[in-house]
């Protein structure tokens, strides 16, 4: 019955596929069908694996004769399951988002295809945390990068989607290429690609194979998480989706490939050295940090999330680092404290992240531009999808009592349980990965300050902005339901680390539910009892227990009144262009990490009398991305150079081929007589 | 004592095949390559008399009948004609200057007998002393073919080669199978046709048959 | 007699479009004839699979025209008949467009139709003889047929490409021949006499005996074989003549030239190291087909990373996808062979969606340069440009498409000999896969140029005729549906070729779960 | 017994509401001093805070509810974290709900909105302090934290109750060289958080200085008096903090006043002696104090206690 449940899912997105290509010459009717079976699908497929993750049991399903050489073997465990509640989850409100999402596209587009698309990524997606074997599991992953790289240039007639697809199109597949070599080594030890067998042979290589296999995991799936320095694709590819797909594509696509790393690594090859976890603790450091700068110099709204999205990838890996510091030093509670903080974040990041790519949808139907310094005012147009990106960012920006605050407190009590192990180097660098957290989330809070603030208050800076509109209702139940789920995940945290337990139950044989909860269910502390806690859940209640202080406060003296009147602006009547512009805010960060951004700044003055009277004065700024400029830019050239020297070889002169036929039997009749 | 004569006269017949290839080599008229070409053809055929009648081998006659009709007459002749017929310079303009042409070639004699040494000890026919000479001038063919710019002199290469490999099959194996024999004498045949075609429509387009003109497909 | 019917049909076909003239009956009767074709080739491959190996007038007195097949030429036999009739289904409107915008007469169809089936001919006997002589000259007269198809246009470029495939082609045969030479000569060493043996050169004598030939002959012989077939099969660098010929030749003919003909050369290659691996022992032909397996990928990569004409685009990724079957083959154990093997077949059916999708192309654009399109594929002809997506992400290798799965099959071979060719067949793995995700990254950027983006305002909108789409549409669903499974009866097939190619070990992985 | 707890809890709050103010008079009392003025009395700040409470507010016809609910945040988020800190007492009622990093963030939720509420009424002088305050607490934010991870794991607890009594079950050897450089950099961090000369002037209303008050520009009568009580009552707590985290010995209510007192001279020492700094001089002043906490983590680390 509940492999039934299981697999009724995948067929019905299957038929979503297929109906919405089917009707595609009628939109409406596509998106009904399309999106429909999709809604039901993920709707059921999370019932089933919360179901699954809450009784703790892992279902195996299999079906004969696939392929020569191996079967198709789908395996639910806690760590899949897990997965895919949490793709289920983002999927229903991204679908509920749909429905009136893509009716923008109405006429200008095939619309049939988007449904098409849209279904058959979902199901890879969790197909990709199914499969039980390396050659499903690679045919999935590469149909969810295919799948997700048209869903990427579905604006094709854009010069930059269609870059933006190439390079994301181009940069996974070499990440899978590496993946590809790691399932291939495992092969050649267990003569099988089943993932069983993985799990028995992969601990028992040796030290040097392990750590080249970790190496190759780490950049193969690092690539599609977005770990800098392989994050170039990214804050190209996910803005030029449709909204909707951005959501899921950085709310559950890249986290797949975390998913991966984690099977992988805890799972096959036994985590086990000290290293490992540096480097990934490092690397998430990095990630997380210089995400959220670059973030910070971004106007384009929904590249700004992008680019969040590699800083909340940095933060996972932290997690996971530790985890894996912990695991090569045997503590496993403190291994299972880190995964679980490493993995609440992953469902964490997918709400909010979700919600905010879901809200600038919606702002992208309402002004038709993804320029933050082209909006403002929208809260007065837009109330909902206003008070829905105020979840959101709060939540990113790990603000309590909402889940961003809940999954980075746990991060940070991972870190500092590395604070107080024996090892002096892991004392020393975890908390000073701590002391970058702390920037990370500061600088986010930064960031969305920025975002919110330019983009929702004062006055609108454009006529689209002007005549912007308040979503659909289907939009924002998708975005209510997002909403609702940053609060829930936020407030009530106990809940969610009891689903996690089971995961770090089947993933470390380790359960810490009991050593995490306080007895009453409140509060979250780090294994270590004492240490710590954390009770969201009476955070919020205190909020809301004061909340009639300062309203009595108010009311104490006087009844309440309020004149309404200008702003005030040194006498001169306000308009938009004298309101601080995105660039402006973000500009002291710039100054400051000069080094980093390496600004290209120009100012064009025109006078109408030198030198006093200025007619106009325009700054422009562009920053440097150092790794794309730096790093690939010099590879692509290189790679270009070279084809071009080989490809004289083919002169066109029939003498010269002749003539390597001529030398190549030569040498044969020479060398290899 | 009989197979001594017959090696001595089988080697009387071989040296000429090279030294003809070579006087291609230095040719520098296509008229008159295509002449030398049909001297080493009657040549060949007479060889395979030779071995025929050494060998008892009957079917050989056949063979050296065939290359009489086809190589030395019905291949030159088509030559000769498409040569008359698209009027072009005579003269054959060569990549690579005829002493130097004649060193290489030299070399490529060389190189034959080196790689082939191994094998002679294993063989045991009269012929033996044959292979060397074969390989040599398959390889001397494809030179002549990478050396020269005009299409015919192309075709007079490649000729040289199968004459080569021909000679090859007589000095090793006394001849292929006859009816494998008739279908590379057919296949030789039809592209000897199916080239000079190409070389006339070439000629038609292009107004030359220099193939160094023909260098518009690159990349 | 089902071999003899399948050998003569097409030759009879040929021959009899060779007399009409009239545009209709050519038509049905070119369509006709290569129905017929496809029919006895199931028929053959069924019997195949059943009998094992079916033989026919081998008791004649004459002895070489003895025609044989076993399950590779069973494969090949699939092959070509497949695609010789989807490329036949597919001339009738290709050609009828072109007489259509008078771009060619009803002679020339005739020509076209004449020349198109004796080309089949020539295939179905390079697979289907059982004399290596035969078989030789067989591959020749493929050349010597289709040299007038790749010169069909008549203008320069076309009659440029046609002198070059002729030459370099036939030196290169050339050299075939005289590794022929050595094989008959080790062949007959073995019986005492020095009397030429009727069946010496008889593939069902020489594999009973080919342990016993002379290792130094059959080494020299491979050699030239080598390059004799290589060039054939388009192996750098002796590749040149490739893109050429392929981009130059009307677009079926492109198709045949790089979905079938290149495998009919391989099919001679294969057929000498079976040979040579018997008797030197597979290390030697192994590792040369490796390095040059390699080095074609090597050479195709920078000509596909940079390239303007969509054809020469797809001309190097034959070359390339040669280079892949020929590593699969160099690293010689079962799984290699396999995979080399259901690539064979698979680049066969997505490299011909390719030419013919790029067919329709042509005929709206009038021309092979893809800075000339514009892009917007997808706008001007949806189908065609979804079919283009498609063929382009098989082509370089996307799951689920069938490539993918013989790409991971070849792969996991060169990975997992550890032993063996060892350490050389890991450098070879993993330089084949930087290779083939070099290529993809310039297919994709190709294609997606191609494809996307707004298209130009002139270019009329719409599809070509359904002649022009059936024929694709069947090939996509060909290699959609082998992305996921690989018929019961294909894989039989391959797993006796596999056998026949000597690779016994790791057999156990191919027990199906 | 619960609810005794959470009563004396409550206590607290009250206790922090009520002190607050006159801790800001007291520092503008001695800044005055310093400055030969005779200053306002050192209640002048409650008579400020009824005064705005009486008032009627005027508000930009551009706000939106965001410059609404902004007061209401910073004073639930103060009160709350108000509630989690040990003031008076070693142990907190409520303080299992939350440790040192929620009242670190806590802080960010009130600075959050604050900022936001700059940008909200669309005049350039919110915006600009908003960009300044964020900028600055950005890089206060690691400093800050790894002050608090230093004593952190000197105390073996997160916990600020747990925290305190650890240090002061130390006794004198708490006094360590890492201690102390974690002291200087709390120090400056909180210098920074409350808006203070060499970060930012509280006095002025200079626009091009301004960063505290600039956002708070365009809020008058009560809700002002809500936003600066709130920033009041933070000072309170970080300077509580201070006392209890860098003199934990003898925690209760009589030696409170006396700690509290020493800062705020300390403090207005400080604002009379330095001058402010420019702004591109700020991340300077920050990176010191990170970089000291850096030292003090490791001289822990090596060294030990």
């Amino acid at each position: 019955m509940q492999s039934f449940l299981l697999i009724l899912p995948l067929f019905l997105y299957l038929a979503g596929a297929i109906s919405s290509l089917w009707f595609s010459a009628r939109p409406s009717k596509s998106v009904r069908w399309a999106f429909g079976c999709a809604l039901g699908a993920s709707f059921l497929s999370f019932l089933t694996s919360l179901s699954l993750l809450i009784s703790g049991t892992s279902l195996r399903v299999s079906f004969p004769g696939f392929l020569p050489y191996t079967r198709f073997e789908i395996l639910a465990d806690g760590l899949s399951n897990y997965f895919i509640g949490i793709i289920s989850l983002l999927a229903c409100a991204t679908t509920l988002f749909s429905f009136a999402y893509v009716r923008e596209y109405f006429g200008r587009k095939s619309v049939g295809f988007l449904g098409f698309s849209y279904n058959i990524f979902l199901l890879s997606m969790i197909l990709v945390t199914l499969a039980n074997n390396a050659l499903m599991f690679i045919i999935f992953w590469e149909l969810m990068t295919v799948i997700s790289y048209f869903l990427v240039i579905f604006e094709d007639t854009q010069e930059e989607a269609r870059r933006a697809g190439f390079i994301y199109l181009v940069m996974t597949h070499v990440g899978s290429a590496l993946i590809l070599v790691t399932f291939f080594i495992f092969f050649q030890f267990t003569n099988s690609f089943d993932f069983d067998d993985f799990r028995q042979t992969g601990p028992t290589l040796s030290v040097i194979l392990r750590s080249l296999l970790f190496l190759l995991t780490f950049i193969g799936f690092g690539t599609k998480a977005g770990i800098i320095p392989l994050h170039v694709w990214l804050p190209h590819a996910h803005p030029s989706a449709p909204s909707n797909i951005s959501a899921l594509m950085s709310g559950v696509m890249i986290k797949t490939a975390i998913y991966a790393f984690i099977r992988v690594v805890y799972s096959f090859l036994g985590a086990d050295q000290l290293w490992w976890g540096l480097v990934v603790l490092m690397i998430g450091a990095l990630s997380a940090l210089l995400g959220v700068m670059y973030a910070l110099m971004e106007h384009d709204l929904k590249r700004l999330l992008a680019y969040h999205s590699i800083e909340n990838i940095g933060i996972i890996s932290m997690g996971i680092g530790m985890a894996l510091i912990f695991l090569s030093l045997k503590h496993y509670p403190l291994a299972a404290l880190a995964t679980i903080a490493g993995l609440y974040h992953v469902m964490n990041h997918a709400m909010f992240k979700g919600l905010l790519f879901l809200c600038s949808g919606s702002i992208l139907q309402a002004t038709h531009t993804r320029n933050i310094e082209d909006l403002g005012g929208l809260i007065k147009k837009m109330p909902w999808t206003a008070f829905y990106f105020l979840i959101g960012s709060v939540s990113i920006s790990a603000l309590p009592p909402f889940n961003g605050f809940v999954s980075e407190w746990l991060t940070y009590q991972s870190l500092l349980s590395g604070g107080m192990l024996s090892s002096v180097p892991i004392k020393v660098i975890a908390p000073l990965v701590g002391a970058i957290l702390a920037l990370t989330g500061a600088l986010a809070a930064t960031c969305f300050v920025k975002a919110f603030g330019i983009t929702f208050l004062a006055l609108p800076r454009s006529e689209h902005a002007r005549k912007a509109q308040e979503a659909p209702p289907a939009m924002k139940m998708g975005m209510g339901l997002l909403a609702l789920m940053c609060g829930v995940s936020g407030v009530l945290p106990t809940f969610f680390i009891s689903l996690l337990d089971h995961v770090t139950v089947s993933l470390l044989n380790t359960s810490v539910s009991e050593k995490m909860i306080y007895p009453a269910g409140l509060a979250l502390i780090p294994v270590e009892s004492r240490f710590s806690s954390l009770s969201t859940t009476t955070l919020a209640l205190l909020l809301l227990a004061f909340l009639p202080v300062p309203w009595i406060l108010i009311r104490l003296f006087r009844p309440f009144r309020q004149r309404i009147h200008e702003t005030w602006n040194c006498g001169i009547k306000l308009n938009p262009r004298m309101e601080y512009t995105a660039t402006a805010f973000s500009n002291p960060i710039q100054m400051v990490f000069k080094k980093l951004y390496q600004p290209r700044e120009e100012v064009r003055i025109s006078y109408l009398k030198k030198p006093y009277f200025l007619k106009s004065l325009v700054y422009q700024s562009h920053i440097t991305s150092i790794f794309e400029e730096r790093l690939y830019r010099p590879i692509q050239q290189a790679i270009l150079r070279l084809s071009h020297r080989v490809r004289t070889m083919q002169t066109g002169s029939i003498h010269t081929y002749l003539a390597y036929i001529f030398m190549t039997l030569i040498l044969l009749l020479i060398f290899a007589r | 004592m009989i197979a001594e004569t017959a090696e001595q006269i089988l080697n009387l017949l071989t040296t000429p095949l090279l030294i003809l290839s070579l006087m291609i080599v230095g040719q520098s008229r296509i008229g008159a390559s295509i002449r030398l070409y049909t001297f080493q053809s009657a040549n060949l055929a007479l060889l395979c008399f030779a071995v025929g009648y050494f060998e008892q081998e009957f079917s050989l006659y056949w063979v050296g009948l065939l290359t009489l009709v086809i190589k030395v007459v019905l291949i030159p002749t088509v030559l000769l004609y498409i040569v008359n017929k698209i009027k072009v310079a005579r003269e054959v303009e060569q990549l690579i200057g005829a002493p130097s042409s004649l060193i290489i070639s030299a070399a490529l004699i060389g190189l034959s007998y080196y790689t082939t040494r191994p094998i002679l000890e294993d063989l045991y026919v009269v012929t033996k002393d044959c292979l060397p000479v074969s390989i040599a001038l398959v390889l001397i063919g494809l030179f002549i073919m990478i050396g020269r710019k005009k299409a015919v002199m192309q075709i007079v290469g490649l000729l040289i080669m199968e004459n080569g490999i021909f000679l090859a099959a007589l000095a090793t194996t006394l001849g292929m199978p006859l009816a494998v024999e008739l279908g590379i004498f057919f296949d030789l045949l039809v592209g000897a046709l199916i080239m000079g075609i190409l070389v006339y429509h070439i000629n038609q387009t292009f107004e030359t048959i220099d193939v160094d003109k023909l260098t518009r497909l690159k990349g | 007699m089902l071999l003899t019917f399948l050998l003569f049909t097409p030759l009879i076909t040929g021959i009899l479009c060779g007399l009409l003239s009239q545009k209709k009956a050519l038509d049905g009767l070119n369509i006709m004839g290569a129905g017929v074709v496809l029919s006895l080739g199931l028929g053959v491959f069924q019997k195949v699979l059943v009998q094992g190996v079916i033989t026919e007038s081998e008791t004649s007195r004459v002895s070489f025209l003895a025609l044989r097949a076993d399950a590779l030429s069973a494969i090949l036999i699939l092959i070509i008949s497949i695609l010789g009739f989807l490329t036949a289904v597919y001339s009738v409107g290709y050609m009828g467009r072109e007489i259509e915008e008078n771009l060619m007469d009803l002679g020339k169809l005739r020509r076209y139709y004449l020349l198109f089936h004796l080309f089949i001919f020539t295939m179905l006997l390079v697979c289907m003889t059982d004399n290596l002589g035969i078989l030789w000259i067989a591959i020749e007269a493929t050349t010597l047929a289709s040299a007038f198809l790749v010169a069909f246009y008549g203008h320069e470029h076309a009659l440029e490409a046609a002198w070059k495939y002729i030459i370099l082609c036939t030196v290169g045969i050339a050299f075939a021949l005289f590794g022929t030479i050595f094989v008959y000569l080790a062949s007959i060493n073995l019986s005492d006499t020095a009397e030429p043996m009727k069946y010496a050169l008889n593939w069902s004598y020489l594999t009973r005996v080919a342990s016993q030939l002379d290792p130094k002959f059959m080494k020299l012989a491979f050699l030239f074989i080598l390059v004799g077939y290589g060039t054939k099969a388009g192996l750098a660098p002796m590749h040149t003549w490739l893109p050429d010929a392929h981009s130059q030749a009307p677009t079926p003919i492109s198709a045949l030239l790089s979905g079938v003909l290149l495998n009919c050369a391989l099919y001679g290659l294969i057929r000498f190291h079976i040979l040579i691996s018997q008797s030197v022992g597979p290390d030697f032909s192994g590792r040369l087909l490796l390095l040059f397996g390699i080095f074609s990928l090597a050479i195709a990569t920078p000509f596909i990373l940079v390239q303007n004409n969509y054809k020469r685009l797809l001309a190097y990724s034959s070359i390339e996808h040669m280079g892949i079957i020929t590593t699969g083959l160099g690293f010689t154990g079962a799984l290699g062979i396999y995979g080399a093997i259901l690539h064979l077949f698979n680049h066969a059916m997505t490299k011909a969606l390719m030419f013919l999708t790029l067919g329709n192309v042509r005929l709206k654009y009038k021309t092979t340069k893809i800075d000339k399109l514009r892009g917007g594929l997808l706008h001007v002809m949806p189908v065609t440009g979804s079919l283009l997506l498609i063929g382009a992400l098989g082509l370089a290798g996307v799951p689920p498409f069938s490539i993918f799965l013989s790409e991971f099959t070849i792969l996991s071979a060169g990975f997992s000999y550890i032993e063996g060719p060892g350490r050389i067949s890991l450098i070879f793995s993993l330089l084949l896969l930087s290779f083939i995700t070099c290529i993809f990254a310039g297919l994709i950027y190709h294609v997606a140029k191609m494809a996307f983006g707004t298209p130009l305002e002139k270019v009329v909108r719409g599809e070509g005729s359904l002649w022009t789409l059936v024929p694709l549409g069947v090939l996509v669903l060909f290699i959609g549906f082998m992305g996921f499974h690989i018929p019961e009866d294909l894989h039989t097939m391959i797993l006796k070729t596999v056998e026949i190619l000597g690779g016994h070990d790791t057999m156990v992985l191919f027990q199906r779960k | 017994m619960i609810l005794t707890k959470i009563l004396l809890g409550l206590l607290q709050i009250v206790f922090l509401m009520a002190l607050a103010p006159l801790v800001q008079g007291i520092i503008k009392k001695i800044k005055a001093l310093f400055q030969s003025r005779r200053g306002p009395s050192i209640f002048q700040s409650y008579f400020d805070l009824i005064k705005f409470l009486k008032k009627d507010q005027v508000v930009s016809e551009q706000a939106s509810w965001i410059f609404h609910i902004t007061p209401y945040i910073c004073m639930i988020s103060v009160l709350t974290v108000g509630a989690l800190v040990p003031v008076i007492g070693v142990s907190v009622p409520l303080g299992f709900a939350g440790d040192a990093l929620v009242v670190v963030y806590l802080f960010a939720v009130m600075r959050f909105f604050m900022a936001l509420a700059g940008l909200d009424t669309g005049s350039a002088f919110g915006g600009m302090a908003s960009s300044r305050e964020m900028m600055v607490a950005s890089l206060a934010e690691p400093a800050l934290l790894l002050s608090l991870f230093t004593l952190a794991l000197t105390a073996g607890s997160l916990n600020l109750s747990g925290m305190v009594q650890k240090l002061a079950d130390l006794k004198i050897a708490v006094i360590s060289p890492s201690y102390l450089l974690v002291f200087v950099a709390f120090v400056m961090v909180v210098l920074a958080e409350t808006g203070r000369i060499p970060v930012d002037n509280p006095t002025t209303h200079l626009e091009l200085t301004m960063i505290h008050e600039g956002m708070i520009l365009e809020y008058s009568g009560r809700y002002l008096a809500l936003m600066e009580w709130s920033a009041w009552i933070k000072q309170l707590i970080l300077f509580t903090l201070l006392a209890n985290l860098f003199a934990p010995w003898e925690i209760h209510l009589l030696w409170y006043p006396p700690k509290i007192l020493v800062l705020a001279i300390l403090v207005a020492c400080i604002e009379s002696s330095v001058a402010k700094l420019r702004l591109f001089r700020i991340p300077d002043l920050l990176a010191v104090s990170t970089a000291l906490s850096i030292l003090a983590l490791i001289t822990l680390v090596l060294k030990g206690l």
